[in-house]
């Protein structure tokens, strides 16, 4: 049962970290590094707990949801990298702009 | 048959043709083609008018839904006004002349008129009030180049104003507007102070009694000759006649009335004062005029007195027709002497100083009448103070008329003599009106109604010769 | 033929319609204008369809695979949902009656506005149906993508800037949604949301997930600490993809947010339960203020509307301290006629800037060269949805605006009446203040070239139907009623129809 | 409760945060998505471990092989694309770019540590509220276990993905023909060279194709009794496909047309047709008429798997044909 | 555009309804028209006018006969829109309708060739409909709604000529009457919150509420008399009222005379009478501080009417102070005040109309915009003067003018209330009123017109401007005359004051 809750833990940290990276780094990719480390950490979190179901099997419908996550996070990464290069080719750059509403 | 009904409902409706005539035909100024026409009418629209006065019988016309509910009347005291109106503006219409040849002042010549009959007719105050702003203003209209024509207005503003509240007032006290001989607020007014000095100060301003007078003077001495008689008619109408049927004689009573009376005593005093040193011939009858309205209003308010209260109610009828008829005379008279007066003071011939002499006599006659209605007793101090003033003004008036005229055919003028003159004509002034209340026969007689057509003939000589005499020397100026 | 059709097919057909017509524009291009606007027509139809089920007999539950609650997936179908999915077709018929002129002139953009709009609006109408956290997560997903690249449209510099900010921001604010519904999960064993508002209690369970979750969709409804990404997306972006952005997807998590609290957390109590709305009260005051404020500074028309849109969303959040303590239903129906008017109005207003600008070539506000006289009809648009912003009568805002100062007048909280009326005087400002600037000609004339009438009146019938929207209270009052959305969460188990 | 597998568990889990922290903190692009990678390697034994056979072949083949050769090729694509749209632009630029990448990657020293702090008290809410959880629940597999006959497939995670959550899949496969479209409306695919590919990588794509291709054919068949299923066997002709265009391999003109968005379209289409179908013989939305529930499942794992595989590698491809 | 008014109305709720139309619809058909569609557009306006007086003059006869004319419109539950004619509601709308025909015949003269006429028709008949809505209102939710729907009308028509100044004078005007338009419904919901209804009734709806909500009620009350008094210019919010004379002259004419001033004095009648009741607002004790504030706006706005050169500007200051003549007529609380202050309701908007038309024909035919421009204008333009002054006597008050009768009625009803000072600022407002106007007349009549006019248009032949431009004033000076001299007619203002105010406001 301890594994659960370390593996639980660990999301927990994964996703700790992801958030902390894609606040404090600017480069784009890393953003989209960062937005994958936390959607593992939460599908950890969601499938880790799974494994307290009783028996041989965990629960599946946590398992279900959380191969849906990660067709989902694949797909917004390859729209996010898109994205990056078309703003890279278009401004050439690969941080965001932050200026307020330029007039 | 039905000549007589149909002269009896023209009687019923008389108050309302009065009116409805000059109206008609200011509107007829619409059409352009008209204007020459109407011009010529103008003089003549006021002859309903003379008509309504000598033949209408007394009768009182109620119209509820015309502003406020209002009324039209023909009544005693009205009558010899219609006549003395209608005589005026016909002498106006006829100075005119030419000046009547263009829409403006035709139209506001018909309005006055309108306004200042409608003085006459009006049943009740409102009426009064319409009547007396639509002739100020008119008559504002036709003066306006004059110098005197922008106090006139103010002064008309003020006293619209003040009549205003004066209706107010009787209306929320509950009196009512009426102005019908029986029901007249005359107790009333004089109770509350306010009331009083409200009706003194709204009139007054259109009396021009001293004090508010500075407009008459230079509006007299303006050039245009047929606003004379106007002014006189608007003075009379305006300002004296609702004193008399506001003030009913022998109403006031008590302190009221004798601090009315000393004020007038002291306004009517100024005023032959001012007169006498005035220069101008036009400007010194603008005085008498001031005068005539203090004395006016003294008369009203002295012949109160405890005597007058119990006067029964017929009694005080009769002496206000009497009244009305010297002032008519009056009125008459002083118009004459205006007349008379406009044109050049070197052409005077002696027939021109006997037509003064005896427009004078009439006017001192008027006078005397209206003291002697009033039969006052003689140790009625006021009454020998008033007439020696007036006595004296009217001696001043005799030598400035035709004085200098005998004096330039007797000799150089010398001063002397005139003020002597004057001193003397005074004293005949204070005797007569000693005398005259002991029940002396002429003083009494002369007041009688006769002595008003008297008046009447001797002003249309006047006018008459004057107008002959003007067109038949046109060549001196 | 809607006697053949019951509820379920209805809720099917809004679901299902859009997705088809998506796969067929992108299998066909070439067609896809007169696909785009027949599936509007459609889903119209479904939308009505469904409404008059609704309010015939109560509200819809349809088990999804017929395996019921705990295991399948519920679609719920009440009031709130029904009213919002109105909304959508409404401002979702007018926009695809707009695009195919619009893109005329960006036929490339046009080729690919078509799949994504259409996934878009399936996204929000399955959004509004579903009644299982999972689903709705992977909804919000498919709204948060399609969005961003359809604001990524217009290939300008700052549009793809302002697209990536917001696909980071939709991405992050989903996943801590996902967090929330994970935690929920494996704290009372189901997703679905009737059930769970029976079995949820007190506890750092729920309340972590309350917080994770309100964190995530306050950061998609944009309001005001999480707004920054807003302006320059709506305002960059094309201009019938603006006004579905300002008038649709933000409301979809506001939806979202407000079904969870009313659903699951209202009847917690706690500490917590007592402070969120508070919080998010006073947030949504900020943003009244602060949105109007900064929109009333703008010199570019979009970038007002933007801002107008921040403000707006603020007063919808003004609904939860107004009815947070007696769950009183006045407060959250005119959160209701706030947002369904708003997003007639903010559309109309977006679609009648689009018309400007293709006009004049540029959205310089003091520049807008005598457009009253030159545009009349875009300009009616632009004021009579100003108006309904504004919250002036007749329109559907006025009738929010009343009902939200009612509710605040009758628990005497002064300080939101206050913020109410001042937000509408601000909005009065800056609305004006382009009309104003729409009358005076510039130093030199311009010319424009010319709007196709099919945009202008698409505008105007969206700007027409926010101030009917006022006069509807006879049909629309018992539709939000059905199936008493605001009263306490005790929904009925699993009965499925 | 023997320690070894706890000793194990707590190194899988520090190796996978320590990968995590220096794959978002390492100042070198490339070698953060190789750790990245790594990670994604790693996170599929944790799975493993933690009996979830299906998340972690999804994980290794979805989660580190395709991100990863998406991360790689946009970052192939990022290098060069410096040097090949600024040519004019002098040395000094380019290095000023470099530099700059590695100056401006932290923000200041303040605010990072205050978002330390924030997230610490974050993490800290989060742990207790996971220690809450920590006691042992069912969830919903008894409730799956005793329908499981019904869905007409054997394995619980296919039942629940493609049966009873069927639903969530449809969408699922909507959000990867989204992020295509998505892709697709944003550029257009980089014009290959023909010149010809090292003949070891072209002999070897001519091995691996075959090999895939076979393997995913299995995948989908045995998703109905064992860990598969459509999206893993997807991803797994995905790569078959990756690998054939790295190979220099295209489809030939006129198949890039229709035909290919048709296939790309399949299974979103296929899924939807047969949910709607269903109604026609009065069944709720997606609920399979009892009898016909096996081979409607495969049918559309089927289209599944062909329309995730074309779309994988167009998505690796980049732009639009 | 009603959808849930049910067809099995009985007749007398149509009647209503079609008022409102016959504005509406012409004026929503003429947005449309293209500019040189002139004689279309003319026959839309007139046939809309005409439809309406007579549809007024049916209900006028109607109400008099006691008939009732109610209909309403479900907007929220409990809440109706409700369009009710009673005889308060039909003096406004009889004013509104009458001077609406003669300003659209203004209107069709002075905007001759000027650009954008359909767009200002347009909102021109919106406008009208708008004050014809607020004259039915039934409660004070109606109210509210045209109210708020004036502004929005009449924004359009005051930056018409589309000038920087035109659109500043705008941007006052909006944030005067939207600030006010907030403050009223803030007053409004919460007076809801308290009453639980808004219908106006005869002695008002919130009797039963002063003891326990005394101070609330209280604010209520300032709350919807400021949201109100910005329309009806009391003194610190009429700021825009004399920056709006930007606006072409038929818009300051019904603007000034009609529309929005008048809705504004309207809806503080509505207040004091039909919402508080004016012996609850009396004993509340607000009835004294609105009394003082009228009383200060009339000498204020007479004052400032004395130092304005611009002849539009004073006279839009003159309408500043005789608007608070109504609002006094309502603050005195008693029978003869209301109906004073009621028939100058009617009374100011027949004369302030005149002088408008007045100033616009002597801006439209000699350019003349200042007061010291206008030497001998009265020889040029005899009829035009003629009726301006008409125009001025009855603003001063003099008898055969109307003016002399509201300003009779307010006296003597202020006498009657046992007040004095209500005398003494009518009679110091009437000698303003005085000191600004006769100088204009006096320069008109008697001084010397200059060689040249400003900006002379001759109108071909000896006609003194085109006829379009010289009959409304002559009607509305004629009318002003009649109804003056003619007080005591049934069918006068006057008479239906009296009717309002002993049906309405005094029940036994």
């Amino acid at each position: 049962m301890s594994s659960v809750l370390v593996f639980a833990l660990a999301g927990l940290g994964l996703i700790g970290l992801g958030l902390y990276g894609l606040l404090v780094q600017r480069h784009l990719l890393r953003k989209v590094l960062a937005f994958n480390v936390i959607s593992s950490g939460i599908f950890l979190l969601l499938a880790g707990l799974a494994r307290r179901a009783p028996g041989a099997e965990p629960d599946p419908v946590p398992q279900a949801m959380v191969l849906t996550g990660i067709v989902v996070a694949v797909a917004a990464t390859a729209l996010a990298l898109a994205m990056m290069l078309a703003l890279r080719s278009a401004t050439g750059r690969t941080r965001l702009e932050d200026h307020g509403d330029e007039d | 048959m039905n000549v007589a009904s149909l002269l009896a409902t023209l009687g019923q409706w008389a108050p309302l043709l009065v009116l409805v005539v000059p109206l008609a035909l200011a509107g007829l100024l619409a059409f352009p083609r008209l204007v020459g026409a109407v011009g010529r009418l103008a003089p003549w629209a006021m002859l309903p008018a003379l008509l309504a006065g000598l033949l209408a019988p007394q009768t009182e016309l109620l119209l509820p839904e015309l502003l406020l509910g209002s009324s039209l009347m023909i009544d005693p005291i009205g009558r010899p006004f219609l006549l003395l109106l209608g005589l005026l503006w016909l002498v106006a219409g006829w100075l005119a002349g030419e000046r009547l040849r263009r829409r403006g002042p035709v139209l506001l010549f018909l309005l006055a008129m309108t306004g200042s009959l409608g003085l006459v007719v009006a049943g009740n105050l409102v009426v009064f009030l319409l009547a007396s702003t639509v002739s100020g203003y008119a008559l504002y209209g036709l003066a306006a180049r004059q110098s005197g024509a922008r106090a006139f207005v103010v002064l008309l503003v003020l006293s619209d104003l003040l009549l205003f509240e004066l209706l107010l007032l009787l209306v929320k006290s509950g009196i009512g507007l009426s102005l019908a001989p029986a029901v007249a607020p005359s107790a009333a007014i004089g109770g509350s102070l306010a009331l009083l000095v409200l009706s003194v100060l709204g009139f007054g301003a259109k009396a021009a009694v001293f004090g508010l007078h500075l407009w008459l003077p230079r509006m007299l001495s303006g050039r245009a000759v047929e606003l004379l008689p106007i002014l006189i008619g608007f003075v009379l109408a305006a300002g004296l006649l609702p004193w008399l049927r506001l003030l009913a004689p022998g109403a006031l009573s008590g302190d009221a009335a004798t601090l009315l009376s000393w004020m007038a005593l002291t306004s009517m005093g100024l005023a032959v004062i001012l007169g006498m040193l005035q220069g101008g011939q036009q400007a010194l009858l603008g005085y008498a005029i001031s005068a005539l309205s203090g004395f006016w209003l003294l008369l009203l308010s002295v012949s109160g007195g405890e005597l007058g209260a119990l006067m029964p109610v017929a009694e005080t009828e009769a002496r206000a027709l009497a009244m009305a008829l010297a002032l008519c005379q009056a009125g008459l008279a002083l118009a004459a002497l205006l007349v008379q007066g406009a044109r050049r003071w070197a052409r005077q011939s002696w027939l021109d100083w006997m037509l003064n002499g005896f427009a004078v006599l009439l006017f001192a006659d008027a006078l005397l009448g209206m003291a002697g209605v009033l039969a006052f007793d003689r140790e009625n101090g006021f009454m020998i103070a008033a007439c020696g003033l007036f006595g004296g003004l009217m001696g001043q008036l005799l030598c400035a008329r035709h004085g200098t005229e005998t004096l330039q055919v007797i000799g150089p003028s010398r001063p002397l003599s005139l003020s002597l003159l004057a001193a003397g004509w005074a004293l005949l002034m204070a005797g007569g009106a000693m005398i005259a209340p002991s029940g002396w026969p002429l003083a009494a007689s002369l007041s009688a109604p006769v002595s008003a057509p008297l008046a009447a003939l001797a002003l249309i000589g006047v006018t008459t010769l004057s107008a002959l005499l003007a067109l038949a020397r046109p060549a001196r100026a | 033929m809607p006697m053949l059709l019951n509820g379920a097919d209805w809720a099917t057909a809004l679901v299902f319609v859009p997705l088809l017509a998506a796969l067929a524009c992108f299998l066909v291009p070439r067609a896809a204008d007169w696909l785009g606007v027949l599936a509007a027509l459609l889903i119209l139809l479904a939308t009505l369809g469904l409404v008059q089920d609704l309010l015939s007999d109560g509200p819809l539950r349809v088990a999804v695979g017929g395996w019921g609650a705990p295991l399948g997936i519920d679609l719920w179908a009440d009031g709130l949902s029904a009213a919002l999915l109105l909304m959508t077709a409404l401002v979702g018929l007018g926009v695809s009656v707009y695009a195919p002129g619009y893109f005329a002139a960006h036929p490339q953009q046009q080729r690919w506005f078509w799949p994504l709009w259409l996934l878009l609006w399936t996204a929000l109408n399955g959004l509004y149906l579903s009644a299982d956290l999972f689903n709705l997560y992977v909804m919000l997903e498919v709204l948060g993508l399609s969005a961003a690249a359809l604001t990524a449209l217009s290939g300008s510099a700052t549009g793809l800037n302002a697209a990536m900010r917001y696909l980071l921001v939709s991405l992050l604010g989903s996943a801590a949604y996902l967090l929330g519904v994970a935690l929920l999960y494996h704290g009372y064993g189901t997703v679905d949301i009737a059930l769970l508002g029976q079995r949820i209690e007190a506890g750092a369970v729920a309340t972590t997930a309350l917080l994770v979750m309100a964190a995530g969709l306050l950061l998609k409804t944009a309001l005001l600490p999480f707004h920054f990404w807003l302006p320059p997306a709506h305002g960059s972006a094309p201009a019938p993809v603006s006004a579905l952005l300002s008038a649709l997807v933000i409301k979809a998590s506001f939806y979202l947010l407000l079904r969870l609290w009313l659903d699951l957390f209202s009847g917690l109590g706690g500490l917590l339960a007592a402070l969120l709305p508070e919080l998010l009260g006073l947030l949504g005051a900020a943003a009244v203020l602060w949105g109007s404020v900064q929109a009333l500074r703008q010199r570019r028309l979009k970038l007002l509307i933007a801002y107008s849109t921040v403000a707006q969303i603020g007063y919808l959040f003004l609904g939860f301290p107004l009815a947070g303590v007696q769950a009183e239903e006045v407060a959250w129906r005119a959160v209701l006629y706030l947002a369904l008017a708003h997003g007639l109005a903010k559309a109309a207003m977006f679609l009648s800037a689009g018309n400007l600008l293709q006009f004049a070539g540029h959205d310089r506000i003091a520049d807008l060269d005598r457009a009253v006289q030159r545009l009349p009809l875009t300009l009616t648009a632009f004021v009579l949805g100003g108006i309904s912003i504004m919250g002036l009568p007749p329109s559907g805002g006025f009738v929010g605006k009343w009902l939200l100062l009612e509710s605040a007048f009758t628990q005497g909280r002064w300080g939101f009446a206050i913020v109410v009326l001042l937000g509408g005087v601000l909005a009065a400002g800056y609305v004006f203040k382009v009309v104003g600037y729409a009358f005076t000609p510039t130093e030199i004339a311009q010319e424009g070239e010319a709007v196709p009438l099919r945009m202008q009146w698409s505008a105007l019938l969206l700007a027409f139907g926010a101030i009917l929207l006022g006069f509807s209270a006879p049909w629309l009052w018992p539709l939000l009623g059905v199936g008493d959305p605001f009263g306490l969460p005790i929904a009925e188990v699993g009965a499925a129809r | 409760m023997s320690l070894l597998p706890l000793a194990i568990d707590l190194v899988l889990a520090l190796t996978l945060l320590w990968l995590a922290w220096r794959a978002l903190n390492s100042p070198d692009l490339f070698r953060a998505v190789v750790l990245f990678i790594a990670l994604g390697l790693v996170l599929g034994l944790v799975w493993v471990r933690l009996d979830a056979v299906d998340i972690a072949l999804a994980e290794i083949a979805l989660g580190a092989g395709v991100t990863g050769a998406l991360l790689l090729a946009a970052l192939a694509k990022l290098q060069p694309a410096a040097s090949q749209t600024d040519e004019l632009q002098t040395a000094e630029l380019q290095t000023a770019e470099l530099q700059t990448d590695q100056a401006a990657v932290m923000a200041p020293i303040a605010l990072r540590l205050f978002i330390a702090l924030l997230l610490l008290a974050f993490l800290a809410g989060l742990g207790f509220a996971v220690w809450q959880l920590w006691v042992p629940a069912p969830g919903l597999s008894n409730l799956v276990e005793a329908r499981l006959d019904e869905s007409g497939v054997a394995y619980p995670v296919t039942a629940v993905l493609l049966n009873f959550r069927g639903y969530d899949t449809l969408l699922e496969l909507a959000v990867l023909l989204l992020a295509l479209i998505g892709v697709w409306s944003l550029s257009t695919a980089p014009h290959l060279g023909d010149e010809e590919p090292e003949p070891a990588l072209a002999a070897l794509s001519r091995l691996l194709a075959p090999l895939m291709i076979l393997v995913a054919a299995y995948l989908v068949w045995v998703g109905a009794y064992a860990p598969g299923g459509a999206f893993q066997a997807g991803s797994v002709l995905g790569a078959a496909g990756v690998l054939l265009r790295l190979s220099g391999w295209r489809l030939s003109l006129s198949a890039t047309g229709w035909p290919l968005r048709l296939v790309l379209v399949l299974g979103v289409a296929v899924f939807a047709f047969i949910g709607l179908a269903v109604i026609g013989f009065d069944q709720p939305l997606l609920g399979y008429p009892p009898g016909w529930a096996k081979p409607a499942i495969l049918a559309i794992e089927l289209a599944a798997t062909l329309s995730i595989g074309a779309i994988l590698a167009a998505l690796f491809i980049g732009g639009r044909p | 555009m009603i959808p849930a008014i049910d067809a099995a109305l009985p007749p007398n709720a149509w009647l209503p309804l079609l008022v409102l139309a016959s504005s509406l619809l012409p004026g929503l058909v003429i947005f449309f028209l293209a500019e040189q569609r002139y004689w279309t557009r003319t026959l839309l306006n007139l046939a809309g006018s005409l439809v309406k007086l007579l549809l007024v003059g049916a209900m006028l006869w109607g109400v008099f006969h006691q008939q009732q004319y109610a209909a309403s419109l479900p907007l929220l539950p409990g809440l109706d829109l409700v369009l009710r004619v009673r005889p308060l509601s039909l003096l406004f709308l009889s004013l509104s309708a009458g001077l609406w025909l003669l300003t659209t015949l203004y209107a069709i003269g002075y905007l001759e060739d000027s650009p954008n006429r359909s767009r200002f028709f347009g909102f021109f008949s919106l406008c009208v409909t708008a004050t014809v809505g607020v004259a039915m209102a039934g409660n004070l939710l109606t109210f509210l709604i045209f109210f708020e729907l004036l502004t929005l009308t009449t924004y359009p028509l005051v930056v018409h000529r589309g000038t920087e100044e035109a659109r500043r004078a705008g941007q006052i005007y909006l944030a005067h009457t939207v600030i006010a338009g907030a403050l009223l419904l803030a007053g409004t919901v919460w007076l809801y919150t308290l009453a639980g209804t808004l219908t106006f009734t005869t002695q008002g709806f919130v009797a039963d509420l002063v003891e326990r909500h005394r101070w609330s009620l209280i604010a209520i009350f300032v709350l919807l008399i400021i949201g109100v008094g910005v329309k009806a210019a009391l003194v610190p919010l009429q700021s825009w009222l004399p920056r709006a004379m930007v606006a072409p002259a038929p818009v300051s004419a019904l603007l000034h005379a009609v529309a929005v001033v008048k809705a504004g004095a309207f809806g503080i009648v509505l207040i004091v009478y039909d919402v508080f009741g004016v012996e609850v607002a009396a004993e509340l004790g607000v009835t004294k501080p609105l009394a003082l504030v009228a009383a200060f706006t009339i000498l204020y706005g007479s004052v400032r009417a004395l130092f304005q050169d611009n002849l539009k500007r004073r006279l839009a200051f003159s309408t500043v102070s005789q608007v608070s003549y109504i609002v006094l007529g309502v603050a005195i609380v008693g029978p003869l005040a209301t109906v004073g202050g009621l028939v100058h309701l009617v009374h100011q908007g027949v004369m302030k109309i005149t002088l408008f038309f007045c100033a616009g024909n002597l801006a439209e035919t000699l350019g003349i915009h200042k007061v010291s421009e206008m030497n001998g204008v009265g020889r040029r333009m005899p009829w035009t003067m003629l009726a301006f002054s008409i125009g001025v006597f009855g603003m001063i008050g003099l008898p055969p003018v109307a003016g002399f009768i509201s300003k009779w009625y307010l006296g003597l009803g202020g006498l009657e209330a046992g007040l004095h000072w209500p005398l003494f600022v009518l009679a110091g407002s009437s000698l303003l009123n005085a000191a600004y106007f006769l100088p204009i007349l006096h320069r008109a009549w008697f001084c010397e017109p200059p060689e040249a006019w400003p900006e002379e248009r001759d109108f071909g032949g000896n006609k003194e401007t085109a006829w379009l431009l010289l009959l409304p004033p002559l009607v509305t000076a004629a009318l002003s005359l009649l109804i003056g001299l003619f007080a005591s007619m049934p069918f006068t203002p006057l008479e239906w004051a009296r009717l309002i105010a002993e049906r309405e406001f005094y029940q036994p």
